[in-house]
């Protein structure tokens, strides 16, 4: 056991943090999530990937750093420490990119994954619709093989990067008289195709962080098939599995850079935190409990390759963490705490997504009594 | 960065997780509690013998010569089976303050030990079972022969007593030198304390979970219905989070790292961990959770004795954040922050 | 709205206040449930019904006091203020007295309504086994028709009183074949009759509130149905309907006693206190919430004679309030509070059981939610 | 003891429900808070033409000559519509304290209140809306026109403004009066703030058990989840006690009882059932409610300013703990609980 970096580590660490401090972009500290300024963001996203910090996970053959999950999990600290904005691909690198090795084509792997890495094709997400939340089964979207192509036709809902991206992970029914999960096909989508339309989803913040994709009569090559047709509920599991994986780390490192602006708030007012201390030092100790248990879980992805449910752990935890703290952060405000600071009262709203976005909580919950603690099924 | 134990304190675990379901079975552990002694002094020689009174002591004094990490090992096993003998008393809260000469006796199993940094009433625990007790006081440490009257503990297989202070005394410390001394005991006792609570609150969570998965009702199993599922998951939950923590703590402690925060924010998670825990399970249980022929109440009540032996969770909550609100007036409390960035603040000054 | 006693109400609770002084032994003063001095609890009980305190909501034409509820509030009140031990015959009144008159033959109500008026009948209650928490379609003591007897076999847990009482309301398995719930038969069962066996039940508290019940080759007259045999399902919803139907106040009584120990104790340590103040007032207000709504929901029984589900309703908050209290008036206690302090010890321990007697809190949720929000089952 | 409101008041109630219904339609919520005065000043003609800013004044001043307990119901029907002009301002908050002679200009709708109870920062719900402002400082209330900065509330349904003082002010109590009018200026705005959260609470509610009853996945109805219907089961019960609480402090204050504990109590049950419930059904409706097209965020940023608004639920709570124990060292608090308690004493004093 060995809780500090290693010599190594530490290097590494510091190289990079001497790297932000000269190539991250004033305008983009602080920026979170939030929309605009995207060419600003598509030149960051390349500054990481051409400087070597992005894709340390990926094995060799494809260009990756070889499954380095710890520095991996240095850079997203390091880069949530410094208030960066993460890279633009994130779902390509975290999700798409990972089900395609698990799951592709030679043929695929050579068109996607290297462009990937290069930030050359950004990705998003086709799971969720308005119909079926969490319930994969429920999936309406259709997909009609006509001769050599998929005619799909349907709505997606909450899929960030989608007004960016150039490529879209898709979960399809493609054959709707099939049982239950069995009728589900995995498309690779070009997001430039003609009928794919994108509409921004405003939320309750006022900010659009995430979209709706309409597909009418889209035309999908069947080479673009991720697995097999009628298999498309296997290969959603690897790409929810990998989702997870190291988004403790991302995670852990947003709540970090908000817990040192309510520490540094209840410095500013000693008077007004005076009740709340036990509360403040409960999210700072949360804080620590969930880096040092992403730290823990890396154990498992090192050895197996393959992320456990830990990250379903931290995801959960972290997400009620997250609106606690902003809680008490607007708790601090005093009697101004009815106006908008533009501050913390952007991120309490934004705060009641993290229990429904990526995974509710309740689902979450069901993983968590199903595959770790191996209780019949709930539903 | 790892976290993982080696393959030798693996091993340690595995034995003492064997040894206690050979010598302490949960079916015993009532009719243990409602005994006389309250323990089986017997298997102190035992525990002597197989090296675990002298982990941490130098093996030219008759110990292994290994560490506190170790050691964190063996509370938390025993406290997942409540061993009701004074090994958190001697090993846990009193060891960094025995006189080396005196180790290679409590290795032996010869002199156990136990400790009172309880300044006005002199609560120790296992008073009645020690020979020797460490006494913390503001500007002096010192040992005395264990003495006083046993008093009624809310936890019976985690006695206590009302200690006597006689004239023999031992002088261990005094002045700055006790100071620090005491800041480390006190450490100590909330980092044994969390282990202690961890230890305990799995061993509960997994009676929790066999239950779950037997018991029927309304012709489902149970662990089928989110209001019992989704409990245990939140301990699950809770309990990993203090378990990190726990063993961050005692890492620091063993390798005598600098640090103020860390023992008391495991022991406020691990103790709340196990309380919660331990009331989840009685109520998933039912009415044969609140049973006295059930095991489950002597958990419960050492969790709550955990909780209230090393104090309010929310008080040491409140300490913590003033001491990180002094270090954020300084700037970010990088130095004080788990893992990675406290570290690289060492490595980068 | 009138949110006091009116002239009728005030002189009733006065001259109740003034008898009890009068009556109430001082050794049965905070006794709780707990078990021990029977001679005199008997005798409190008899002089509580021969001054007319007993019986209130019952109608005239059996003995009672013609469904005075706001009256019967003010004693159950009025009782828990004086720490006063409640009526021996609680089961008989509240529950099987009830469940008589509505299911009951004319020789039943003959038998048996006068006689628990007058504390000469104590009555148990036989609902739950240990293969049978809260599912009475699980109830496996056995029901045969002999003749004009049903021999009665099997095993009860949970039977408060049942070491002192005359009577039990048995719910047993007539017809193991039935579909589920229809082969149920309610009985009333001579607790004399030979081969009753009672054993005391041990909590976590070492004390025995509780008991189980054996019984071998018990004999109980068919006469002794209560309802249709086979439709003991029903006759069971109408008992458990009135549990918890002046519960309320007898709940919130004892949750007042507490609660003015709670601010003593906080008022004689009050630098021990500090840290706790929000949350005690908090249990205080909680306390009167419960108290208002247990008259607010008053006005349902008035009205239909039937209890709404407002009793589930204080009982699930009531519970963790008092589970909450115990643990704030534990925390107060400082350094001595890893020592059995005889009181707030035991009432933490006990208050553990809140949630899960007469309805664990699990069931009282499905109740509201099917009943009152009318969701769909859980089940 | 009885809890009931009279068949007026239940018609009252009916009334303002469906008044709102028809002008104030929960699909056309969004477009009024985001419409630039964020409310429809033509609603204020039609209420004081119903008579609802008259309630309580009396008939010969042009008012109704009712009471308290029914702009009480007001109070908490506007509230679960959110309504969005100044009523909370005039009745729940400036009432008490408008000159006699001013009161039939707000009963006839002419002139429109507000309350300044901010010292320092001068915070003015409504202050753009209305005509006049009465002023809380610690030795004198008086009034002065509206005027000042509009500022960016955190709700858009009910904007705040920064009062500029001018020349111009009527005196309206000084010294010992002035100190009891702010007493009771303070338990009107808990009360009424207590009340609006509950019927804000009540309408997310049954919003929430609507969708629970309608939205499938995997197959079953979500409110067959426990992890779905027993959060709603945990609102329902928060708010029904809440609701309790909140009648208890508005018959106090309508009966002119002296007491200062029912109001901050109903306030913090109520403000917390109401954020909580919010946070709840959002929840329920998975991304659907976490969307501004959906009505519930306009329902949740009410309840948070409501909650600001008011300040702490916990420090209204601990200054309640203070009292209660000021009273328990002489005694049960028996004159300041609810119900029968409370009453007795008073009786047989």
């Amino acid at each position: 056991m060995e809780l500090q970096d290693t010599a190594e580590e530490a290097e590494y660490r510091a190289r990079l943090r001497a790297w932000i401090a000269e190539h991250l972009p004033q305008e983009l500290v602080g920026l979170g999530t939030r929309t605009g300024r995207l060419p600003l963001l598509r030149q960051w996203s390349r500054a990481l990937s051409d400087a070597g910090y992005v894709g340390l996970t990926w094995p060799a053959e494809y260009g990756g750093g070889g499954g380095r999950y710890a520095l991996e999990g240095i850079i997203l600290e390091e880069l949530a420490r410094a208030d960066a904005p993460q890279h633009l691909g994130t779902i390509g690198l975290g999700m798409a990119g990972p089900t395609i090795m698990v799951h592709g084509t030679g043929e695929q792997k050579a068109a996607h994954l290297q462009r990937i890495l290069q930030a050359e094709e950004i990705w998003c997400q086709g799971f969720s619709e308005p119909g079926a939340g969490s319930d994969l089964a429920s999936v309406r979207t259709r997909a009609e093989l006509r001769g050599d192509v998929f005619l799909v036709n349907g709505q997606k809902v909450w899929s960030s990067y989608a007004h960016l991206a150039d490529w879209c992970i898709l979960v399809t029914l493609s054959d709707p008289d099939a049982a239950r999960y069995r009728g589900l096909t995995y498309l690779l989508v070009d997001m430039h195709s003609p009928g794919v339309e994108v509409r921004p989803l405003r939320q309750m913040t006022g900010d659009a962080d995430f979209n709706e994709i309409f597909f009418t009569d889209v035309e999908v090559p069947a080479a673009n098939v991720l697995g097999e047709v009628g298999g498309g509920w296997q290969v959603a599991m690897t790409t929810l599995l990998h989702e997870r994986a190291t988004l403790g780390f991302a995670l852990t490192g947003l709540l970090d850079s908000g817990i040192r602006r309510l520490l540094a708030l209840a410095a500013a007012n000693r008077d007004a935190a005076e009740p709340w201390l036990a509360q403040i030092a409960h999210e700072w100790i949360q804080l620590q409990a969930l880096k040092l248990t992403a730290h823990r879980s890396l154990g498992q992805l090192d050895r197996t390759g393959m992320p456990g449910p830990e990250g379903s752990v931290i995801k959960l935890a972290w997400s009620e963490s997250s609106q606690r703290m902003t809680k008490l952060a607007r708790q601090l405000l005093g009697e101004t705490a009815v106006l908008d600071d533009g501050i913390w009262n952007y991120q309490q709203l934004r705060s009641r997504g993290n229990t429904i976005e990526a995974g509710t909580s309740e689902i979450l919950r069901n993983i968590v009594a199903e595959r770790v603690l191996q209780l019949p099924r709930s539903r | 960065m790892d976290f993982r134990f080696s393959e030798e304190q693996d091993e340690l675990r595995q034995q003492a997780r064997a040894f206690l379901d050979r010598r302490l079975p949960a079916a015993a552990l009532g009719q243990m509690a409602d005994s006389e002694p309250g323990w089986d002094p017997s298997t102190w020689q035992e525990i002597a013998e197989l090296g675990w009174l002298g982990v941490s002591t130098a093996e030219e004094l008759g110990g292994a010569g290994l560490g506190y990490l170790e050691e964190a090992i063996l509370i938390e096993e025993f406290g997942r089976r409540l061993y009701s003998g004074p090994y958190l008393a001697s090993v846990g809260l009193a060891l960094p303050a025995i006189p080396q000469g005196q180790l290679g006796e409590l290795a032996m199993g010869r002199v156990r030990w136990s400790l009172c940094d309880s300044e006005t009433l002199r609560l120790v625990p296992n008073l009645m079972d020690v020979d020797q007790v460490v006494v913390v006081e503001r500007d002096q440490v010192y040992s005395v022969p264990a003495a006083g009257q046993p008093l009624t503990s809310i936890d019976a297989t985690r006695r206590m007593g009302r200690l006597e202070l006689g004239p023999d005394r031992e002088l261990l410390a005094t002045g700055a030198e006790a100071a620090e001394l005491a800041l480390r005991l006190r450490r100590r006792k909330l980092s044994a304390l969390a282990l202690e609570a961890v230890g305990l609150a799995q061993q509960v969570l997994e009676w929790g979970v066999e239950h779950a998965r037997a018991r029927e009702q309304f012709e489902k199993k149970i662990g089928s219905y989110q209001a019992v599922s989704h409990p245990l998951v939140n301990s699950f939950v809770e309990i990993e989070l203090a378990r990190s923590l726990a063993y961050w703590a005692a890492w620091l402690l063993a390798g005598g790292h600098e640090d103020q925060l860390a023992a008391p924010a495991a022991y406020a998670a691990a103790a709340e961990a196990a309380v919660n825990t331990c009331e989840r399970v009685i109520q998933v249980h039912g009415g044969m959770g609140f049973t006295w022929d059930s095991p489950l109440h002597r958990y419960y009540k050492r969790s709550l004795w955990i909780q209230h032996f090393g104090g309010p969770p929310d008080l040491h909550r409140t300490q913590v954040a003033r001491q990180l609100m002094l270090s954020s007036e300084a700037g970010p409390p990088a130095s004080q922050s788990a893992p990675g960035l406290r570290t690289i603040a060492r490595t980068t000054r």
